[in-house]
């Protein structure tokens, strides 16, 4: 019977799509006749933001296995499962409104309805990027808008209801990440103010490291997570930090948009900082702990990925490499000291990570920034304009407080209608069992 | 001296092992085994394919103790492992003859401890 | 001894192999220096399809993984050895014949020898896409060749015998995949009627799929399959499923053979028909099981993803959803009744994926195909063409019909003469051992 | 107190970075900001070139789960400990001054100072490739640089102190690395001699295979090591393979350095070596030992796309077949005949595999090369030139010498200050836990 | 009170669970081990390295019992296990003194099943 | 009969198979476990966390013999296994009662060889 159903399901829903189809489709896709010629794009420019665009959708599966890696064997689908939900909710919610509230012609808070379902988002040249296509940048950005809530994951892990986790992260998506991609991207208010962020230190790394800060504070810490907190399969860890360090070219040297000097310049940045970023925290647990570990490199890597992405298409080499020292010793001092103290249960470290060196980027960003690197962009307090690190300060804590502020409030709101963390039992479990009904591994055969 | 033998549930160890401690009870083996008993089993879903694993994963201790510790380390199981709830598990206590400590070659109840 | 046989072996081998170079190389080496003028091919493109193909190339492995992780743990080598033996045989197959078989002037069925041992296959713009060189079309093409036999290997995991497996592949590239191939993109008869099959919604997944079918049907059941038929290592499945996402951009996108406006269509349909899939997929299993399942939501990527390839550079976005939403519900019901019902073992569900998932996407093709996307194809039925349904239903059901054919006669020859599943024993030992004398993992150390 | 030296440092690092920023990048960038016309470049080679770069990087660590797979249980991180290092060490010395080293104007021997913390290049047109920047084509460079020390890992493997491996691998890409570069990309003497070498055959696997037996050779043998040699994970190893395959289109169709014939011409060779490799060595173990092995597959594939390496951009298919079989045949005999012959212990065969195939495929592209595929190269013996093949004899045989000579010094010089192995407790209880206090994977939960 | 202890085929192990429900008996522990017997061992070639591993995969069972259960217990694993050829395995039967249930804390008999 | 249980360090099983063989004890069946012992544990370190996990991977030989055997196999187990230092292991030896072979049904002495 339920069967049955279905059957008709499936039957109907093509022609009910078709209606839409019909009502909405066939003027977004005249506007793309239309708008055809778009001579100026060259396929060049074409070729590299499709590929960056495919390597930053790699990078939310490299996310997945380098926190998979981390967590205990019972809990690591559960890992994966979000990161993959991040993929097919958030690319829907981008084309069908999330686009739109980002980068539609709006107000100074949020973008407007214009590109509602992809409407007006055709092969004209973008208005953000006139060199590609609409529909390509629109593509590249959706990547970005998923990868982003994935990062969140990394707070909550081993203890959240699924299906508080798919509503939480689409609220969040909508009322935090759109917003703050509009203010400093869409033509927002950061934006008019001149905050400069590259790829995203403010929209992506303080947004989801702030939130993750915000969400394990409220979620409480793990039951008898003193047990066995040691990560069941690193070297899943160490291939995800390896597809991170890969994709992230596309999400840094895309983010020029074109394949020009910017983005070779970007591209050398991220392998610096990155590089510069790895070999610091491994010294650090040197002196500190009497030897380097595979995890702090791994982290120290993905840290410094995350802090330079802000700047990485304002700054010269030397600039790259400060960013990538200094981080890997403000995000150590907070994973190993600001945790402790507070007591709050950062399963995977996302804010000492990702908040706290999106933060960090987003200020070096105004010392460190030249035009003589990109002249679209302006010169750091360090070429001379103060003005520039003051604007970077009120950029990245107006978008701390505004993340804090909603994601608390979000957070409360799915916890009374659904209730957000499992009950212990399912904890006791493993999410794999309990909210999945799988195992990751068979024990004997 | 005994072999005691304890099947408890896998988030219970830390609690079992601190209890030992306690009784001063410091050696022990452990593995990670599958068990059915009277716990209903688990049940797992591939491609809608339905399956009741109905082996759970437990952990298993063996501690080998003269006869005068047996009962504090059956104590100490006891209250590190129990939650009231099926699948606490179960203690075996079985008979040994005889112990060696292979890096001094001492023998009996000086090698068990 | 039998190492000095070697030794001569080795002296000899270049030198046999420099007659054939003399005899065949030079000719097709100074075609290509002679067409290698091509002032017509710009760098973009060519860098486009370069990295499509190197994505491509990656699905292989990827597969491998994907279906790797779903067998027992005694038969996960067997599984990649297969998928691995695809990339060096099939390789080598297309380049000496498989390329003209598939893409040289020939009649409606087949293609002929002009580009056998890639004579005349040079530098000289493609004769389907005179944008790039025909060396990087035959390249493209390639991967695709490649892949199409390693998805029938689901069907019959962890019970075919390895030398079987080569002379079945071999054999079913040659007369299965080639013929296919030129019927739909080499000229062939298909083509002429005016099927629509964007990126191998017939060549390749109706094809493997079906072949899939049969070969499942005709080596019968696994032993024992019941006893613990839990992947091994789900991970591993999702690492996969992560990798083929990825590569599927350089299937679909690359498929349009430039870095233009219909590759970015085609990037956006794919992304869009993945994330609607792998939603549905989780939300069929939430609704029917109880609990959405990492495997299902993976599943249902990798089939909207199948399933969108023949349509993608066709469809607008309402169209990928609508293949999105509706493929899921198909191939949901395919592989939870089709294969209960009719008791065959299609040990990973290949043909329930991509059978199906092929069929439903060339039909589907049929209603949502629009001018207005791609003007170098036609209106579907939606857009008021029901005649390309027609065409669409009859390229479909003669791959069908024909795939089905050829596989049976050819797997009852491979069986006659090699015998095509492993003993009894062999199977209970498991493929990783009896076959290729490794295990995959230690069990201790 | 140890922390408040931290935070002091934190504050101070980015001034200081800042001085030198200031005395050293801003004439740098200047340098660029001049220079920034280059109309030359165009969008399509930059994003081929951007790409590549982020292809070879990725073999790093695909090159890590290779290797990582084939260690035992209790070795894993050592070794994927060792890659990532390369990446954060290597990727600094190149931009401090490997590159310099390398290819700034210097001596036949060794390049000048010109190019020390990247002065001096910027966007301008670069020496070795006018139609890409010139800070792309030293990122892209740089890849190289990272992942020829790593490849010697495979030698030491299991008993190396990381300190030691640090020092050493720093010490070894300056002066081995750097100047073997400069020899024969750099415009050093083998260069001005007419040596041809396409992607790396000399420069990278000649050079780190032949390190890779010095130093196997005199680390000595590891304790216990016929105990379980058996890998401990070998889907890692298949993993690490694909991976490679996959970067490995970036590394010799990269070396093209624009997106155009000779690329592709490159990336066909690279796929025929491989895939005939892979064939080859399968066929010589289903001969030899009864059947063929996925790791034997894999190490044929690996072995195939070291040897087409130098080759690459010079020869047609059927020299790339050639190279493909005969070098699966020679390092088949290597690691099976000359390993227990000579009786080092080369723990995963990186002399076997690299340093054979290096030196084969150097040679072979004497016999092979052809003005017809690349008008840029020469004529090898085949194709009327015995010259060329005399010259590849000088080359790779004055390469073989030089690093055998130079890492054999080295190596005692790390041994004298800080002892290379670890001790015969650290070496029995595993680099994981010795090394950097982890295990890879626990093993109750 | 009986400890029984089963060294079995893996792929037997489906028909000894099921041998065993038919008599009763649904308690039992489980774990993977390797074996080495009078069955010829597997030969596994890396790089050309032939190594014969003369060990096993093998599982192992632990089933306690009260003293008339041990008949059928042994016969339910003899006919589950048995394919007649080597490697079928082996089956050990140790004394056992207590058993304790840790939910309840019963003793003795009444604890075992 | 006897079950003899070791805990031995896992890099000297090969040592211990060699002295068995040379003994003539053919049969054994083996696995990894987690021994808490008077050895020092490991530290391990994650993000800064330090951790003392107190558990060594050891191996657990499990090897059933007649009684004229025993004394062999133990003095097998010592010579492979010893090295001085702490951490080398223990035997323990539990009375056995019977033994059967599953291919064959035989019972007791003969079974268990
Ligand atoms: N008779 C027995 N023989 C072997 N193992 C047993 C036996 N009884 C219990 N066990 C083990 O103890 C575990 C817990 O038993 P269970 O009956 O679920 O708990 P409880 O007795 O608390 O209800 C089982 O999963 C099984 O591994
Ligand atoms: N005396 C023994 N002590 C410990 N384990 C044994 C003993 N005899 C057999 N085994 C276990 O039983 C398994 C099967 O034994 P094997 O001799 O191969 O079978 P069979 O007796 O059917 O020929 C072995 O692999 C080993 O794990
Ligand atoms: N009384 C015991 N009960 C159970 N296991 C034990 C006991 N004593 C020792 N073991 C096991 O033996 C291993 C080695 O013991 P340890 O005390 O470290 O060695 P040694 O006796 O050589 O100093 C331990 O890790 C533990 O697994």
């Amino acid at each position: 019977m339920k069967r049955f159903i279905f059957l008709l399901i499936v039957l109907a829903c093509p022609f009910l799509m078709f209606a839409a189809d019909a009502a909405l489709a066939v003027p977004a896709v005249s506007a793309v006749a239309v708008a055809a010629p778009a001579a100026a794009s060259n396929s060049g420019d074409i070729s590299w933001m499709l590929i960056s665009s495919a390597l930053v959708l790699l990078m939310t599966p490299g996310l997945a296995f380098f926190y998979g890696g981390l967590v205990r064997r019972k809990n690591i689908l559960g890992v994966l499962m979000q990161c993959f939900m991040a993929m097919a909710v958030i690319s829907l919610q981008w084309v069908l409104f999330g686009y739109s509230l980002s980068f539609a012609p709006g107000n100074g808070f949020i973008g407007g309805l214009k590109y509602i379902g992809l409407n007006n988002v055709g092969m004209e040249p973008a208005p953000y990027a006139p060199n590609i296509p609409h529909q390509l940048f629109m593509i590249f950005q959706m990547m970005f808008a998923v990868i982003t809530p994935a990062l969140i994951i990394g707070a909550f892990a081993e203890r959240m209801k699924f299906s508080a986790y798919i509503i939480f992260s689409l609220l969040w998506a909508t009322l935090v990440y759109n917003p703050l991609c509009h203010w400093v991207w869409g033509g927002g208010w950061l934006q008019k103010l001149g905050v400069m962020d590259f790829a995203g230190g403010i929209v992506v790394h303080i947004s989801a490291g702030f939130a993750a800060l915000v969400t394990a504070i409220i979620i409480g810490k793990r039951r008898n997570h003193t047990d066995s907190p040691t990560p069941h399969n690193l070297p899943f860890t160490v291939l995800g930090a390896g597809l991170l360090w890969f994709g992230w070219f596309g999400f840094n040297a895309g983010s020029s948009l074109a394949a020009n000097n910017v983005a070779i310049s970007a591209f050398l940045s991220t392998n610096i900082a990155a590089a510069a970023a790895a070999l610091t925290w491994a010294v650090i647990e040197w002196i500190n702990m009497g030897k380097p570990t595979m995890l702090g490199t791994a982290t120290g890597a993905v840290a410094g990925l995350a802090t330079v992405t802000p700047a990485s298409g304002f700054i010269g080499i030397w600039g790259a490499m400060a960013i990538g020292v200094s981080t890997s010793i403000i995000c150590y001092l907070a994973v190993g000291m600001l945790k402790p103290k507070f007591k709050y249960d950062d399963t995977l470290d996302a804010f000492g990570v990702h908040g706290i060196g999106g933060l960090w980027g987003t200020l070096m960003t105004g010392l460190f920034a030249s035009k003589l690197i990109n002249s679209a962009g302006s010169n750091g307090l360090f070429f001379g304009n103060p003005h520039q690190f003051l604007v970077q300060c009120v950029g990245a804590f107006a978008a701390v407080g505004y993340t804090v502020a909603v994601t608390a409030v979000l957070y409360k709101l799915v916890d009374v209608f659904l209730g957000v963390r499992v009950d212990d039992k399912k904890e006791v479990l493993g999410l794999d069992v309990s909210e999945h009904n799988e195992r990751a591994y068979t024990l004997i055969e | 001296m005994k072999m005691i033998i304890a099947i408890i549930q896998p988030h219970k160890l830390e609690d079992v092992k601190q209890e030992l401690y306690k009784a001063n009870v410091n050696l022990l083996t452990v593995n990670e085994v599958l068990g059915h008993g009277r716990q209903k089993g688990i049940t797992e879903v591939y491609r809608g394919v339905r399956e009741s694993g109905n082996l759970l994963r437990k952990i298993r201790l063996e501690i080998c103790v003269n006869d005068d510790f047996v009962d504090a380390t059956l104590n100490a199981i006891m209250t590190g492992a129990r939650t009231g709830e099926t699948g606490d598990g179960k203690i075996f206590i079985l008979p040994m003859e005889d112990c060696l400590r292979i890096r001094t070659g001492e023998k009996g109840k000086v090698a068990v401890g």
